[in-house]
């Protein structure tokens, strides 16, 4: 039986006379929890998952043709759309990639505005995940909280340049806008307010009995087989790699800021199962508050932009940027010409890995856990189809 | 009801000549039609418009206030749109089946009310097999959720009914378990029997009467919550997963009827728990002397008490995720039964140990149960002060509505 | 031996692999790296993973590019190393009119669909990858789109792909 | 699983639940966070007005102080942005005749607003833009053909234009700048 595309063989056991069927679901491309179009052929037996098949493709823009028909300046706006809910990082990857390859040097301001916008992006980005995260295992109520306070956020971005998701902020050569008067302290005043919110956030869900043991133990990812697929990001680090590439391939002022990255420890199951994925990405946005009230203390005066020609024609060569996203190691790897169009832009993200994982990890796992297992990957579908 | 239709008969206010079944009958259709359509419907609606009000202040939001008082028609106008709304019927689907499936449903939800014990005489039938006639009329409705999964000819709506299929047959027996020691407590099955068995006060209502039944209590509570497919139970239409399980299919009043029974059980299950547990609508025999006034007094006690175990219900809903359906089996088999039957053990042991029951243990449990609430109280005012949350952050009032912008 | 440097990682290449590495290239550390010929390519790779001092256990990125002008389409593997935080650039160029290289997916599962993805976007094909199917666009897609020379049909089973401009009065 | 452990799972059940449940009661006694536009909003109060101002809604070109140099037409990726002046010297200049903007297909990157350099094409606040069709959603800015306007060397002196230049100096000035001290 074809399901478009998939010569799906169907496994049929004759056993004590009664001969059983596998059955064929197709879960997506429009499905409730699978975040944004993304399709699974599953193959069941009742309950209980053979495989499930990844299809993919289905918000497929071609941001990378795009690139190249847009000048330099002109992709900015695009890369917001590469991850539109950690649009920062992709911001900060292409003007990195601009700057490395024409050898700008960007001001020390512009370098913690960018940091400032980044991390409350990380933690809109991380709010988004545990919410969905929370409702597709059934609670509802988590979802409202986190975007409640993500709603503060987009307040706060909005004010700083004037979007709330494509955010459009950065520059090569540093960011658009400078700080407005008075945000600082509006910033100080929502990091404060925001850091007990994440325990009470733990103590609606995070330790609740049910909510663990629908997450502890299912899906286990070693991390030889997390490097060997290369998962990034916070999937990465809960299955106990202590990787961040900004400790380790540190970029821009991240050297001078103290900031700790937590590891999954396997404390509700094993090393790298689902709830380690989740529990990552809330003490990560603990250590973005911290962050953030370093810079916002330590922002220095001075010019956030550096002088840029408007006709920008980077000199021939290629670089490969490697920004920490919400979602992980995103590398961009930029190829110049000279011209003033880029010759190639190839974007290499977080979930497209973890998609790619999802097939060999979903053998024998029930239909409820393929949607916790999905959650905790923090899949989104623009990233992977790009 | 029988002692009010006899006393109408001897004074001769009926009409000669028709024999007493079809007084009875009469009585109990009248009776029978006045609380469906006065009671049960309007019930069952109103708990949907709590429970968006609800739902609504615990998410930090308003929920429905645009149709009537506060949203209060909320319910009457969902219930007129999906009347209005087309009632599809697949064309691959077993049609019979299909159609069937919501009557099943209902008959198994409204033949409940039979032996809700509303007030002193105010029962449709005073059946001495109430409880057990009650548990058997429940379990009605797994026959009609697997006829609509099936019949949809939706693998997720199958998913769905196979899903209820194993959750409320097998939740019936800790269920059954868990209401046994009360029977045994009470000597009779009848609800109004079990009810006239407790008193007014706490310290005499079942649910004090020994620690066995205090954990009885809590058990029937979470079963019931499994077999009314609530959350954390809510597998059978699981939206996250199951779309929306067996009613995936169901549209216009089909789909209406299903979801009019799940809010209505909940109703049921507020009523069951009170009758059993809680002393139902006994009230100190002081407070009115004419039975008319006691009558409404008693029933106004009862509704306060079944519909607070409602808003525990709708509470509990917004709080906590679902249960897979392995775990869903192993919570009933591995945890469930057997502590039922350490109860109902331990019940008969301590009656035949304490024939008359102990007071000073009565009393214990009751301030065991208020300490246990202090404490709940002293953890809510933890996560107040936490948040930092000032004077005019709070408000008591239910129907509060929004900050002011900016 | 712990070599971190790209030299040195070059030196060891070109002692095992002789001039089927090119020479070393690269202006910056995260662009550093040599051309290797096709047919050497996976025991370059097998080589780089397994060797203790390297140990590139991640296949960070592997993307094609397409070079019209020197009529060549170059796949880049961008290799990393966890242990010893070291990056590394192979680049393979294969002749655009029917390119094909043979797959690494044996040495990283990470390296699955990044070819498949190269495969469906530039049309280079992978010999020995277990599962060379298109990955983004549809099957009976015509043509590969991130080729510079790629023309967009004008519709697709019917749905055409333009949109008049509005703004033409 | 031992009896230890079957105890202990009762226990975290119930103390967890019991938390869970602590905190939703916690909320049934906040105030809604629900700001209820478009229509029970306090009397007076547009949204429009309470957004920041950068906001990135609605373009906008004041066509008094555009000088016709097509600097946001290069700079807008999805050419959106379509004006047509010509040389005629009897008005002495630059005449526009057409200056048409796509908000359908504008996504309010904002890259247009910031060659400008008389600040006359920015964002405004306002963002409901709904239309019954496709064509009304192309913003016609010319309606008779104008001058373009030439900034003079001493600053504006014209009464009328002024504010508007002054108005539009201030979009300009919003941007950063590679010289501005912080």
């Amino acid at each position: 039986m074809s399901l478009t595309g998939f010569e799906v063989e169907i496994q049929r056991e004759v056993d004590g006379g009664l001969s059983t069927e596998d059955m064929t679901l197709s879960m997506g491309p429009q499905h409730p929890s699978t975040h944004g179009v993304l399709r699974f052929v599953v193959r069941a037996d009742g309950e209980v998952m053979k495989e499930a098949i990844p299809d993919i493709g289905y918000l497929h823009r071609s941001i990378e043709k795009i690139a190249e028909k847009v000048g330099w300046h002109g992709f900015m706006p695009y890369t917001d759309r590469v991850d539109y809910v950690a649009a920062m990082f992709c911001n900060q990857g292409w003007a990195m990639a601009g700057e490395r390859l024409a050898g700008i040097e960007v001001p020390k301001r512009s370098e913690y505005c960018r940091v400032i916008a980044a991390e409350f992006n990380r933690i809109q980005s991380h709010l988004l995940s545990v919410g969905s995260m929370a409702m597709d295992i059934g609670a509802y109520t988590p979802f409202t909280h986190a975007l409640r306070e993500r709603e503060y956020i987009n307040d706060l971005i909005e004010e700083l340049c004037g979007a709330r998701l494509t955010f459009n902020y950065m520059r090569i050569g540093g960011v658009a806008w400078d700080i407005p008067p008075g945000w600082r302290e509006k910033a100080l005043a929502y990091v404060e307010r925001f850091e007990p919110l994440i325990d009470e956030y733990n103590a609606l869900i995070s330790y609740n009995k049910i909510y663990t043991e629908r997450l502890g133990n299912v899906a286990v990812i070693t991390a030889q087989e997390a490097i060997e697929y290369n998962l990034v990001g916070p999937n990465l680090r809960g299955s106990g790699v202590r990787y961040d590439v900004r400790r380790d391939e540190p970029y821009s002022v991240y050297p001078e800021l103290d900031f700790d990255i937590p590891v999954g420890t396997g404390e509700m199951g094993t090393v790298g199962d689902c709830f380690d994925r989740y529990i990552v990405r809330m003490r990560e946005m603990k250590e973005s508050c911290k962050i953030l009230r370093q810079c916002l203390q330590g922002l220095p005066p001075g010019p956030v932009i550096a002088k840029v020609a408007r006709n920008f024609k980077p000199p021939a060569g290629d670089c490969y940027v490697r920004v920490e996203s919400a979602r992980g190691d995103m590398g961009w790897y930029v190829v110049s010409d000279g011209t003033a169009f880029p010759h190639r832009c190839k974007i290499r993200t977080g979930s497209f890995a973890a998609m790619s994982i999802i097939q060999k990890v979903s053998r024998n796992l029930m239909i409820a856990d393929l949607i916790a297992v999905i959650a905790s990957f923090d899949l989104v579908a623009p990233e992977i189809d790009r | 009801m029988q002692e009010l239709v006899d006393r109408l008969v001897a004074d001769g206010l009926v009409p000669g000549g028709i024999p007493l079944w079809a007084c009875y009958l009469a009585a109990m259709l009248l009776f029978g039609g006045i609380v469906v359509f006065v009671f049960i419907l309007p019930i069952a609606g109103i708990t949907t418009w709590v429970e968006r009000r609800v739902a609504g202040r615990i998410q930090s939001r308003i929920g429905p206030n645009r149709t009537g008082p506060a949203g209060f028609l909320q319910w009457l106008a969902d219930g007129i749109k999906s009347v209005l709304k087309e009632d599809i019927v697949p064309s691959a689907a077993d049609v019979p089946l299909f159609k069937l499936a919501p009557y099943v449903v209902i008959t198994g939800f409204v033949a409940a009310f039979v032996v809700v014990p509303f007030g002193g005489p105010l029962i449709i039938a005073d059946l001495n097999v109430g409880i057990l006639y009650l548990t058997a009329v429940t379990a009605l409705v797994v026959v009609g959720i697997l006829m609509a999964g099936w019949a949809s000819n939706n693998k997720w709506s199958l998913l769905g009914g196979i899903r209820s299929a194993a959750q409320i047959v097998s939740y019936e027996i800790p269920a059954g378990l868990s209401f046994l020691p009360v029977v045994m407590l009470a000597g009779t099955l009848s609800m109004q029997g079990i009810i006239r068995h407790q008193g007014w006060a706490p310290w005499t209502w079942h649910v004090f009467d020994n620690p066995f039944t205090f954990l009885a209590f809590f058990i029937f509570f979470v079963s019931a919550l499994a077999e009314g497919n609530r959350t954390p139970f809510d597998l059978p239409e699981a939206e996250s997963e199951l779309v929306m399980g067996f009613a995936t299919e169901y549209s216009g009043l089909r789909n209406l009827l299903f979801f009019m029974a799940e809010w209505g059980n909940l109703y049921i299950i507020g009523a069951v728990v009170t009758t059993l547990f809680l002393g139902g609508w006994q009230i100190p025999l002081a407070l009115a002397e004419h039975p008319v006034p006691r009558t409404v007094l008693q029933f106004a006690l009862f509704f306060a008490k079944a519909y607070f175990w409602v808003f525990v219900a709708v509470w509990l809903r917004w709080t906590l995720p679902r249960i897979r359906v392995d775990q869903m089996m192993v919570m009933c088999w591995k945890y469930l039964v057997p502590l039922a039957f350490v109860n109902l053990m331990g019940t008969a042991v301590w009656m035949v140990l304490f024939p008359a029951g102990l007071g000073g243990v009565r009393v214990l449990l009751c301030l065991c149960a208020a300490g246990l609430l202090g404490v709940f109280a002293r953890r809510v005012v933890f996560h107040i002060r936490r948040a930092r949350l000032t004077r005019q952050d709070l408000s008591f009032n239910p129907l509060s509505t929004a900050r002011v912008i900016g | 031996m712990a070599a971190s440097d790209p030299a040195a990682i070059h030196a060891a290449l070109r002692s095992h692999f002789g001039d089927a590495v090119g020479d070393l290239a690269g202006t910056r550390p995260d662009n550093t790296g040599t051309t290797v010929a096709p047919s050497a390519i996976v025991d370059v790779c097998r080589f780089l993973k397994t060797e203790t001092g390297l140990a590139f256990d991640c296949l960070s990125n592997l993307s094609g590019v397409d070079y019209p002008k020197r009529n060549v389409i170059e796949v880049v593997y961008h290799l990393y190393s966890y242990r010893y935080r070291h990056l590394f650039v192979l680049k393979v160029d294969v002749p655009r009119d029917n390119p094909a290289v043979p797959s690494v997916a044996g040495v990283w599962h990470a390296a699955e669909w990044q070819e498949r993805e190269v495969f469906d976007l530039l049309g280079v094909t992978f010999e020995g990858h277990p599962d060379l199917r298109r990955i983004l666009m549809p099957e009976d897609w015509p043509g590969h789109p991130l080729r510079k020379d790629f023309v967009e049909p004008e519709e697709y089973h019917g749905i055409s792909t333009s949109r008049e401009s509005l703004l033409k009065t | 699983m031992g009896l230890g452990t079957y105890l202990r799972n009762i226990k975290d059940a119930a103390l967890t639940i019991g938390d869970g449940l602590a905190v939703t009661f916690s909320h049934l006694v906040r105030k809604p966070y629900t700001v209820q536009y478009p229509d029970r909003l306090p009397d007076g109060v547009r949204v429009q007005d309470t957004l920041p101002f950068r906001y990135r809604g609605i373009l906008e070109v004041d066509l008094e102080i555009c000088t016709a140099c097509l600097a946001c037409e290069r700079a807008c990726p999805i050419d959106c942005i379509v004006i047509d002046a010509e040389k005629d010297k009897a008005a002495g200049g630059l005449v526009m005749t057409r200056f048409d903007i796509d908000m359908a297909k504008c996504m309010y990157c904002g890259l247009c607003s910031e060659p400008c350099p008389t600040g006359a094409i920015h964002h405004t606040p306002e963002f409901e833009g709904a239309d019954y069709s496709l064509e009304s959603l192309v913003r016609k800015f010319v309606k008779t053909p104008v001058l373009a306007y030439k900034p003079k060397k001493g600053g504006e002196t014209d009464p009328e234009i002024a504010p508007i230049l002054e108005r539009g100096m201030r979009y300009v000035n919003e941007f950063a700048s590679a010289d501005a001290e912080g």
